[in-house]
């Protein structure tokens, strides 16, 4: 009996000692106030929050001594819990707005009580019967799925145009499928979101025309809306930015900055 | 877990057939590849009769949706044969046909019925048997009559899932040339 | 495969409710990741009963090396954790988690859907991305849905690969899940 209560002194001693030394063994100050909480081995509802917020400040102290560098969070904690602790030690003034110190206290109580709840949840959660440690899946699964089916299918325009191209020798498209002058929506914008980069500066959006869709007619009336409103659709993206200095003048647009994604 | 809760060698008692037969079983199902009768001796407590465990598992697996089986030198579980078409899931991929394909169906709906050599003729290319396959596949076409003309050739047809497919009543209403130049 | 031999919607009797057992039988026993009840009701002839099925079936196995166990919307077949030693050279060394990494899961599973900003109320520090990807990749964790307060954060959840790790049948049954709530 003896020899372990000397081994448990040993074991605490050693624990102030590491306590001291080893900061970087805490993931932040509420995790190191639930170790300094242990130690005062009662239940954490009946902790001491006083004792705890002295017990923390002679560590910070004592890691100010050995020089060892303490995150903010650390040293914001030990802001907070000397405030804490100098509420707690005088009369409450009645004139003071805010939840009491007491609550304060309480507040800190129920954070450690919660952790200390998560630690334990996780400690069991971990200790579970584990897939691939104590049960295990199938070894050998047969391959289920994977029988693709290609479905082929074909429109009574494709079977009419396929023979009228075997029969006619040429091409039959009816005029509702003509589109040699129209340039699509998705071809500017795929154009413009390649080509906006370079626009560092104000540059007339007519200028991100393809070429052969310049000159004056419907193919440049077809393009100029389609890059129009591919740049309406950039803009909302964040990509660019669109300018109009009046009604008709020209439509300018430019890369917008940090945003090249 | 440690050593202390697993049965040694001579130790413990041999654990009675049911447990041998649950570890079997857990070992086979668990195991990537098949497992030897001498590898599962191996791997039980000493004192178990493998052979006799397998003999028991197989017939408790009897007519169940997967079986104990034999492969090769060792033992494994198997889906029971009869149920093999439920491991395959399809997965439909629609795909346009070819332009051999459909335009050796036009040729068929326009001219039905018609021979392959009337086919070859109009296309002026061979057709391949994998053409006139995958268009009976579809049940798009079928065979007509035989031609009476010299070697009774094949003519194709097409069907009424063709018709269905394409939305026409009967091939007839298939736009004529003309028309498709009008 | 041609429609005649495919059991089809109502052109055939629905299989007796022992066939159909022996049927979710082998595709559970075909697949290493839990199958949904939906999967499987897919994969039968239509008019089963997947879910007296799966009741029956639960049952054969109850006590032997082999379970049928629930992981969220899915089943799947599973060796019994206690016959585990037998499976050394099955056992996949899985990287250990940092404390964080636990602790953060851990939360997760209790609270969820949870935002980054409660995680770090509750344990007092930030999360570090790192963190939060290594759960990620493991498919433990997703995001759910964005919670409707200010800054719509978005929220993380625990998937079913989860509870499947971690044999569980349904998030509800985490360990002190009630203790914790009252």
């Amino acid at each position: 009996m003896e020899a372990g209560a000397e081994q448990g002194d040993i074991a605490a001693r050693l624990e102030d000692e590491a306590l001291i030394v080893d900061v970087d063994g805490y993931e932040g100050p509420l995790d190191l106030l639930l170790t300094l909480s242990r130690r005062q081995k009662v239940d954490l509802r009946r902790i001491s929050v006083l004792q705890l917020a002295e017990q923390y400040l002679t560590f910070v102290e004592a890691a100010r001594a050995l020089r060892i560098e303490l995150a903010a969070d650390y040293l914001v904690m030990a802001a907070w819990l000397a405030f804490l602790k100098s509420r707690l030690l005088l009369p409450p003034d009645p004139t003071e707005e805010g939840p009491s110190a007491e609550d304060l206290a309480a507040h800190l109580a129920f954070q450690l009580e919660r952790l200390e709840a998560m630690r334990e949840a996780a400690g069991r959660l971990m200790g579970r019967d584990r897939l691939g440690r104590e049960f295990f899946a199938r070894g050998a699964p047969e391959t289920q799925a994977i029988e693709k089916r290609t479905q082929h299918t074909a429109t009574l325009l494709e079977l009419i145009q396929a023979y009228a191209r075997l029969r006619t020798k040429d091409e039959f498209r009816p005029y509702a499928f003509d589109r040699t002058d129209i340039y699509p929506l998705e071809t500017a914008l795929e154009r413009l979101r390649g080509m906006i980069g370079e626009a560092v500066q104000w540059s007339d959006l007519a200028g991100f025309l393809p070429p052969g869709w310049r000159a004056a007619g419907t193919r440049r009336r077809s393009a100029l809306a389609s890059t129009f409103a591919a740049s309406l659709e950039l803009a909302k993206q964040g990509r660019l930015d669109i300018q109009q200095t009046e009604t008709f003048a020209p439509i300018r647009v430019r890369h917008r900055q940090g945003e090249a994604r | 877990m440690s050593d202390e809760t697993k049965p040694g060698p001579g130790l413990f008692p041999v654990p009675p057939m049911g447990e041998q037969e649950r570890m079997i079983e857990a070992v086979l199902f668990a195991s990537a590849e098949p497992v030897t009768s001498a590898e599962l001796a191996k791997r039980l407590p000493e004192g178990c009769d493998v052979a006799e465990a397998l003999v028991h598992l197989r017939s408790r697996y009897a007519g169940r949706g997967v079986h104990l089986v034999r492969v090769g030198d060792g033992w494994a579980m198997r889906t029971a044969a009869d149920l093999g078409w439920l491991m395959r899931t399809e997965q439909v991929e629609t795909r346009r046909l070819s332009r051999a394909a459909i335009e050796t169906l036009a040729i068929i709906a326009y001219h039905q019925p018609v021979t392959r050599a009337e086919i070859e003729e109009i296309r002026g290319v061979t057709l391949s048997r994998g053409t006139i396959d995958q268009l009976m596949e579809l049940e798009w076409i079928r065979f007509g009559r035989r031609r009476m003309t010299p070697g009774r050739p094949l003519t194709f047809v097409v069907t009424d899932g063709f018709l269905d497919h394409f939305g026409l009543e009967t091939p007839r209403d298939l736009p004529g040339l003309k028309e498709l130049r009008e």
